[in-house]
């Protein structure tokens, strides 16, 4: 029978703790402790900030988060006009979801206080249900730390000082490699689809190339865009705008993308293997089109599709139209290009060569040969800038400059070229001119951020020693003793801002005037329609306003059987939008022959 | 007839005294057990809303007569109990029923409760019941040896079984029994640890090895009439120690002091105690309080 | 009596549901992770037990059931059980996402969704895990409940047994209980 | 002469059962003949539903497998991830990894202090050590933004970098703690009954432990040094000087004396990392996590936890979800055959002990 | 450590004839074997060359492939190096040998494993259910079962979210765009 003296007394010091201070938190529950500076309580969301790209969403794996519309947002592009909807019986506040908001307007709050004896209550909308929330943020995503990759893979060029040496292509083009890793980067949203004038199914493919299925990718994009490796090069990409990624980073390089797939595929057989069309038996309509344009393409490879007998006629020896003469080879090689007209010649399209209706044929008697018209005949005239010495020889227009070095033939334009204008044509025009050996200068009226051109183009110009001389508007070009261009003399610019809120207006400063002296001068301010082709019966019936026709949303213009599209009938001058007009095209001729209606 | 009122009277007054200091009592052991352990813990009157509560609580739990009986008995024990021992020291406002011999008496009632909950929570089928109240007989066998040794010692050494008698002569002599009796005393305090079933003697109830034991099965009105017997019977058996070796009371506050006093060494033992297990328990008893009771004895005998 | 009359009976109700308010025995099972904020809200620095909270260790005792999280449908079974054999009045806090919608074990084929399709449930805490902080002020709604009498998940229990009955009967694929027996 | 045996079923709703799980014992009288361990209640199958998830979403359910310490699982998954795609880990991140790991580790043997001393009777223990975890949990609160779910280490390396001053409040908590253990052991450690109830209670045979899947601290108190810290080292455990503690004897008494050990052997620890921890990058950014595949191939990585070895086996098939994420537990093990054999010929009354002396985890076990 | 693990695959390699290794530049030797190996070569790890530590069994569904991938991973305390033991098992009639008299605790994941994915190991004695009750269904872990589509036949879930739009549906709607349904396998 042992004691252990120690073993009992030695726990009785516990005792002494009675005198202390007690640790409990004596406020709580009425009284709720602040959480700490990171704590991952409920949400909130900024809703002017947030797009509604629905990442939150996709990444949950709970399937806590739904998007729903909110009051007072409206959609746009952009942004998908839905807000998320927590739904506290499922959240598990990892925050995910905040990490991987491209925007970061996704947010976690220090609230974490919610008790309810219905069940029904625990669908939160953040942000509109704690509007308060905005100064409890805690857990957030910054650029360091968001899951989103903000930063593009970039596009392997050839150096500034080596393009200008030949007229090889700029654009070196993705590696396997790298285009698996700049897809990887998309979320997948599918906010780009609405920019997209022809809506292509951008998250479709670019997921598909992610998961190293080019073939797939292929036949995604061949679903509603026939000219891919087109677009693949020059297209305007809209898509890239609105990009969720894009407000906090680099946008995906939704274009490059779509070049990395089309490459992939070699030839005319090739694609056609890969992309193995549904070519439905003829139903015995007749289709004509005018003009190889992308929109004329577009309408003849899908009605083709569809069992319809199409031919298209074109003025010039190969087809493409201004994708053929206006874009300079560097940038739109013509191996692409005759690579996919082949293919969609293989598919059944008929094209009539150096047939320039109105002169080779009649207007009239396509009108009654086939069932149905298509006219995409684009904007071949240029717009001239009306102002002295404009007629000057050595004065070229910058459309005609780059058809003329298309077609293979040589212009003098000395070693001193001015080009005037900022959109595509003019930057088109001056690396041309600079690829020929020229000191290049471009004069623009407005701002060079107000340029309607591609920024990569811009910078491409500055790249290769392109001058750009901002606000400046030409007034008059000085002939020399030949009756050459000599020089051009222009006003510098002030910005004044347009009170009706549109954007900011050149108003010449009085005196500023300088001049400069150039070999040629490339005017590139615009082109316009030529529609002497058609003759006064129909040209009285078809309505055309400021240079296009009149459309409905299936392209149909006034007159039943004509249909309208690219250039000639939209505002937004390029591929794609030509691609999509041609794509209702297709729908709006297989509603009146076949459907009937 | 004035005898019987006034008896009756007695018995109700010392029956709430007893119930109401008894579930004070237990509040304050919640509370200080809860000062040391470094919180707050519940207001001292939390166990009148428990109990109250558990008095409120619909209770429609069937497993035979016996059930009913089990926490009956417990009550009736408590009673009887605290009706025998007297409250204060002049029995005027508390005249009980106390008789010559009542010392013995009082250790078989003592036992009777248990006895009657071991009935009771043998009908309610659940082998954890059955356990504890194994465990609970066994334990009551350890404890009882040095707890009647104690008794014994003091009846041998005052030649008497009555506990007026003692509390007169503590009264008359002015020296309380736990300085003439230490033995005793000290064997009774040890024992006292058993009775009042807090560590390290919770072997019946032992929440993580029995789930509570005989009351698993008892909830509500039963669970009330347990909780109340319990602070009536802690109150009673307070008060015999009080006035068996501390010289009993001449008012209500000192009782209260004296039994709070009292009170305190099982609860504080009890915080800073894990759990014995049976075997240890009974081994013990039978040690050291066993061997006081024997010294006691051997006192009472010899000097 | 006088409880027979009405005014009493109504004085009566307040002070029985304020002891029950204030004596809130919650019994000790952990059916899910939720378990592990319970002994915080138990301890020193939250401390429960000053509303009255504390441990019971059988249903019996019980006046609160906490489902601390998901449930599989073997540990519904077993609910059932001991939530019927709870004496009342009873209530049921149910704990975190996973009780109210499934939370994050949704797709789960061995884990319920909605609690409430299979018993009564007074309170819902929000949170996953909710913090102690929450489970008291969980406890705290339960008592505002219980104080103005609306905390009665047991008499719709009974009422609706057999709605109740027909839910748990669909998840439990091999129904070997007793019947309630109260 | 046999008594009757009687069967007495230890949970699911039980105070003396660890977390939800049932142990059926035949006893006879109080001892103990026949010991079953039942689990299933707490089976959401996480591997199913991983399946389901891709690599990142994956971790959200990870730490649900076993909550008193959840870190180790985090990380023992991503350093699996981070062996199949062989991303590197920046070495400031793998000294915020111990950081964490250890105070895991702490707050989960503060838990198991609290449980031990419970599962004999001694709640004072519970009310303090369970109290004071709460400082561990308010640091991880501030460090990953949960108080239980931290899902703070990923592949690559941790979520977030250390917020200002927080080494000085982990130095601050860790004195308090220290200060705070020495109650503890007055209490606990010193105390008779405590010993009389622990000793020569629940004995592994030395001989067979390593056979029978025994691990971590159980194992080191039957007298083998083994822990997954020194023996496979991870992280930068290798640079940091600590010891591992030894107990002889195989009862709940010298598994005890080694968590005791253990967790001071913790804070050191954690001293050292805040003494020695690099400047530079904390993560390694991973790729969108939508649409990120990891190669072909399988990792086992194991972490050492407070209930011992935890092992994490993932395969992939190449695509951006986990073919299969298995998960292995010390309570797998433990909880099931180990128990089972300890149980036989033990009192009942000391089924809670040994059960929280071997760590058991229910949810480790069905996950 | 190297001159250890080619050790080990020398003497794997000449006792199991059907043993192919595979290493790992890590503490990590793998073997691929037949099933019917399985006890021997556990036996001769365990036993012969200081394998005493069962650290995991896990099976892969290789749905594909209509096989189960059984792999054990021990661990020698001495050598501190980790062995695998893969092995291959037919998912039509997925039969294997019981290992649990070399471990004991190897019966926990055997049990795990008949339940989990259906394979049958004979001599197994341990009762049918592990972490199910009463199930009815195919054995929930192999890959042909739809854990998701089960759970939303089985449990009910709260209604309110119906109106739950996905957003892509969405800017569909507004845009126009019609999803080629060959496309629609490779949503986001």
């Amino acid at each position: 029978m042992s004691f252990d003296l120690k073993g009992t007394l030695k726990p009785l010091t516990a005792l002494k703790q009675f005198g202390k201070k007690p640790h409990t938190l004596v406020d709580v529950p009425s009284i709720p402790l602040e959480a700490s500076d990171h704590y991952r309580g409920f949400h909130y969301n900024d809703l002017d900030e947030c797009i509604g790209c629905g990442n939150c969403s996709t990444i949950c794996q709970n399937q806590a988060i739904d998007m729903v519309p909110v009051d007072g947002i409206e959609g746009k592009k952009g942004d998908s006009g839905l807000r998320p909807r927590v739904d506290h019986g499922r959240c598990c506040w990892c925050g995910l979801c905040v990490e991987v908001c491209p925007t970061g307007s996704l947010s976690l709050t220090k609230d974490y206080l919610y008790v309810s004896d219905d069940p029904d209550t625990f669908l939160w909308t953040p942000g509109v249900d704690n509007p308060e929330g905005k100064e409890r943020i805690s857990f957030f995503s910054t650029e360091e730390t968001s899951l989103n990759d903000f930063g593009r893979i970039p596009m392997p060029e050839l150096e500034g000082m080596d393009r200008v040496k030949s007229f090889a292509e700029v654009v070196l083009g993705y590696n396997e490699v790298q285009a698996r890793a700049e897809a990887s980067r998309c979320i997948s949203c599918g906010l780009c689809t609405e920019a997209c004038p022809e809506h292509m199914h951008i998250p479709e493919y670019i997921n598909a190339i992610a998961r190293g299925n080019d073939a797939d990718a292929v036949r995604i994009i061949y679903d509603n865009n026939p000219l891919p490796e087109m677009c693949g090069k020059v297209c305007t990409r809209r898509c890239e705008d609105v990009c969720a990624i894009a407000h906090r980073g680099d946008p995906i390089a939704i274009r490059w993308l779509k070049r990395y797939t089309t490459e992939t595929v070699k030839n005319a057989d090739m694609i056609k293997e890969v992309v193995n069309p549904d070519i439905q038996e003829p139903n015995g309509y007749k289709v004509g089109i005018i003009g190889a344009g992308p929109s004329g393409l577009t309408v003849a490879y899908y009605l083709a599709l569809k069992g319809f007998d199409c031919t298209i006629y074109e003025a010039h020896a190969k087809a493409g139209g201004m994708t053929m003469y206006g874009i300079p080879k560097y940038r739109f090689p013509e191996e692409s290009l005759d690579k996919q007209i082949e293919y969609i010649q293989k598919i059944g399209v008929k094209i009539h060569f150096n047939t320039k209706v109105g002169k080779d044929i009649s207007f009239k008697e396509i009108y009654s040969k086939y069932d149905a018209v298509f006219i995409g005949v684009g904007f071949p005239k240029p717009w001239t800038l009306g102002i002295e010495g404009e007629d000057l020889k050595g004065s070229i227009q910058a459309v005609n400059f780059l058809y003329e070095i298309n077609n293979g033939k040589t212009v003098d334009i000395g070693d001193k070229v001015i080009v005037i204008g900022g959109g595509n044509v003019a930057i088109d025009a001056a690396r041309v001119s600079a690829r020929l050996g020229a000191d290049v200068t471009i004069l623009y009226r407005r701002r060079v951020q107000d340029m309607p051109a591609d920024w990569e183009e811009i910078e491409g110009a500055e790249d290769e020693g392109i001058h750009i001389i901002p606000q400046a508007i030409p007034v008059k070009f000085y002939p020399d003793k030949k009756g050459h261009v000599k020089a051009v003399e222009y006003l510098k610019a002030d910005m004044v801002a347009d009170e009706k809120g549109g954007r900011p207006k050149p108003v010449p400063v009085e005196g500023s005037n300088t001049i400069i002296e150039a070999t040629a001068v490339l005017g590139a301010i615009g082109q316009q329609g030529d529609y002497s082709f058609l003759e006064e019966e129909f040209s009285e019936k078809v309505k055309i306003e400021r240079g296009r026709f009149v459309v409905n949303e299936k392209q149909q213009s006034t007159l039943d059987k004509l249909f309208a599209g690219g250039d000639a009938a939209n505002r937004s001058a390029d591929v794609i939008s030509a691609i999509a007009d041609g794509y209702m095209a297709v729908k709006g001729i297989e509603d009146l022959l076949v459907k009937g209606n | 007839m004035q005898e019987i009122l006034q008896y009756t009277w007695g018995a109700l007054v010392s029956f709430v005294v007893a119930f109401t200091v008894g579930i004070t009592y237990m509040g304050l052991n919640r509370k200080i057990t809860a000062r040391v352990q470094n919180r707050i813990g519940p207001p001292w009157y939390q166990n009148f809303f428990d109990v109250l509560k558990l008095g409120s609580k619909e209770t429609s739990i069937h497993h035979g007569v016996m059930q009913h009986m089990g926490p009956a008995f417990i009550m009736v024990t408590a009673v009887m109990s605290l009706l025998i021992i007297p409250i204060l020291n002049d029995n005027r406002f508390f005249p009980n029923l106390n008789f010559h011999g009542d010392l013995v008496f009082l250790l078989y009632i003592m036992v009777f409760g248990p006895l009657g909950m071991a009935l009771g929570a043998g009908q309610t089928g659940n082998p954890n019941s059955a356990i504890g109240v194994t465990r609970g007989l066994s334990q009551m066998v350890g404890f009882e040896i040095p707890w009647v040794m104690a008794l014994v010692a003091l009846m041998i050494q005052y030649k008497t079984t009555s506990i007026v008698d003692l509390m007169n002569l503590q009264a008359e002599t002015g020296r309380w029994l736990m300085f003439t009796s230490p033995f005793a005393f000290l064997a009774a305090v040890l024992a006292m640890l058993g009775m009042f079933r807090y560590a390290p003697f919770d072997i019946v109830g032992a929440p993580q090895e029995l789930a509570s034991g005989p009351m698993s099965e008892n909830g509500g009105k039963y669970l009330f009439v347990m909780m109340s017997a319990g602070s009536v019977f802690a109150f009673a058996k307070l008060t015999l120690y009080v006035d068996l070796f501390m010289g009993g009371a001449n008012n209500l506050i000192i009782l209260v002091v004296k039994t709070f006093i009292l009170y305190l060494i099982p609860m504080l033992y009890g915080i800073v105690s894990p759990r014995y297990r049976t075997e240890q328990a009974i081994r013990y008893f039978w040690g050291w309080p066993s061997l006081f009771g024997l010294l006691a004895i051997l006192q009472a005998v010899f000097l | 009596m006088m409880i027979n009359d009405k005014n009493s009976q109504k004085i009566v109700d307040i002070i029985q549901n304020y002891a029950r308010k204030h004596s809130l025995w919650i019994l000790a099972y952990g059916t899910g992770c939720g378990a592990i904020e319970i002994p915080p809200t138990m301890t020193s620095r939250y401390d429960a037990e000053r509303l009255g909270v504390r441990g019971a260790a059988t249903p019996r005792q019980a006046d609160v059931l906490l489902i601390t999280g998901y449930l599989t449908t073997k540990t519904l079974k077993r609910v059932i059980r001991v939530y019927e054999q709870m004496q009342d009045p009873k209530y049921v806090i149910g704990f975190g996402s996973c009780t109210i919608n499934g939370g994050m074990y949704w797709d789960s084929y061995n884990t319920i969704k909605a609690l409430d399709r299979y018993l009564p449930v007074d309170v819902f805490i929000n949170g996953c895990m909710p913090r102690p902080e929450a489970v008291l002020a969980g406890f705290a709604k339960l008592q505002e409940l219980i104080q103005a009498g609306k905390a009665d998940g047991a008499r719709k229990y009974k009422e609706n047994l057999e709605w109740y009955r027909a839910n748990q009967k669909k998840v439990i694929p091999n129904w070997r209980m007793p019947e309630y027996n109260w | 002469m046999r008594e009757k045996a009687t069967t007495l079923y230890i949970g699911p709703q039980h105070p003396g059962i660890t977390g939800n799980m049932m142990v059926r014992v035949k006893v006879e009288g109080d001892t103990i003949v026949k010991a079953t361990t039942e689990v299933g209640y707490l089976h959401r199958s996480f591997e199913k539903l991983i399946e389901k998830r891709n690599w990142l979403q994956s971790f959200t359910l990870l730490c649900r497998f076993c909550v008193p310490e959840p870190d180790p699982v985090e990380e023992s998954y991503a350093r699996a991830v981070e062996l199949l795609e062989g991303r590197e880990v920046p070495e400031r991140a793998k000294y915020i990894r111990v950081l964490v790991l250890e105070l895991a580790r702490i707050a989960s043997y503060l838990l198991w202090y609290g449980g031990q001393s419970a599962s004999l009777g001694l709640y004072t223990i519970g009310q303090w050590s369970v109290g004071d975890r709460n400082y561990i949990l308010d640091l991880f609160e501030e460090l990953t933004g949960g108080r239980v779910y931290h899902m703070y280490i990923w592949p690559g390396g941790v979520r977030r970098d250390l917020p200002k001053g927080f080494e000085n409040k982990v130095l601050k908590t860790m004195d308090y703690l220290e200060k705070r253990l020495d109650d503890y052991d007055d209490l606990m450690f010193d105390n008779t009954i405590f010993r009389k109830r622990t000793q020569g209670v629940g004995i592994i045979d030395k001989e067979k432990a390593v056979e029978w899947g025994v691990v971590g601290p159980p194992l080191r108190g039957c007298g083998i040094r083994s822990d997954i810290r020194i023996d496979d080292p991870y992280e930068v455990y290798n640079k940091l000087d600590f010891v591992v503690p030894v107990e002889e004897g195989g009862d709940i008494w010298a598994r005890a004396l080694v968590r005791r050990q253990e967790i001071r052997q913790s804070i050191r620890i954690i001293r050292q990392v805040l003494d020695n921890i690099p400047a530079g990058k904390y993560y390694n950014k991973i790729p969108n996590p939508q649409k990120w595949a990891l190669p072909k191939g399988d990792a086992y990585t194991r972490t050492e936890a407070v209930r011992g070895e935890v092992g994490m086996y993932v395969v992939s098939d190449g695509g951006t979800h986990p073919r299969r994420a298995h998960f292995r537990g010390a309570a797998y093990v433990h909880a099931i055959t180990l128990l089972e054999n300890l149980l036989v010929g033990e009192n009942i009354s000391d089924i809670a002990a040994i059960m929280n002396s071997l760590g058991t985890c229910p949810p480790e076990i069905e996950r | 450590m190297e001159e250890i693990k080619s050790t080990i695959i020398q003497r794997i390699k000449t006792h199991f004839s059907d043993a192919t290794e595979k290493e790992y530049p890590y503490n990590r030797v793998d073997f691929s074997v037949k099933k019917e190996t399985i006890p021997a070569i556990l036996f001769y790890l365990k036993d012969e060359m200081g394998f005493k530590h069962l650290s995991h069994i896990s099976c892969i569904d290789w749905l594909e492939e209509n096989e189960f991938e059984v792999v054990f991973i021990v661990w020698s305390p001495t050598d501190k190096i980790k062995v695998f033991v893969h092995t291959r098992v037919d998912r039509e009639n997925p039969v294997m040998d019981n290992v649990d008299m070399i471990w004991r605790q190897a019966n926990t994941y055997e049990r795990e494993m008949r339940e989990m994915f259906g394979i049958q190991f004979t001599g197994l004695e341990a009762p049918e259910e592990f972490l199910l009750e009463d199930w009815e269904g195919p054995p929930p872990m192999r890959r042909d079962f739809d854990t998701e589509a089960y759970a939303t036949n089985t449990y009910w879930e709260r209604p309110g979210r119906e109106d739950a739009k996905d957003i892509r549906e969405t800017i569909e709607k507004r845009s126009g765009e019609i999803l080629p349904d060959f496309a629609k396998k490779y949503t986001r």
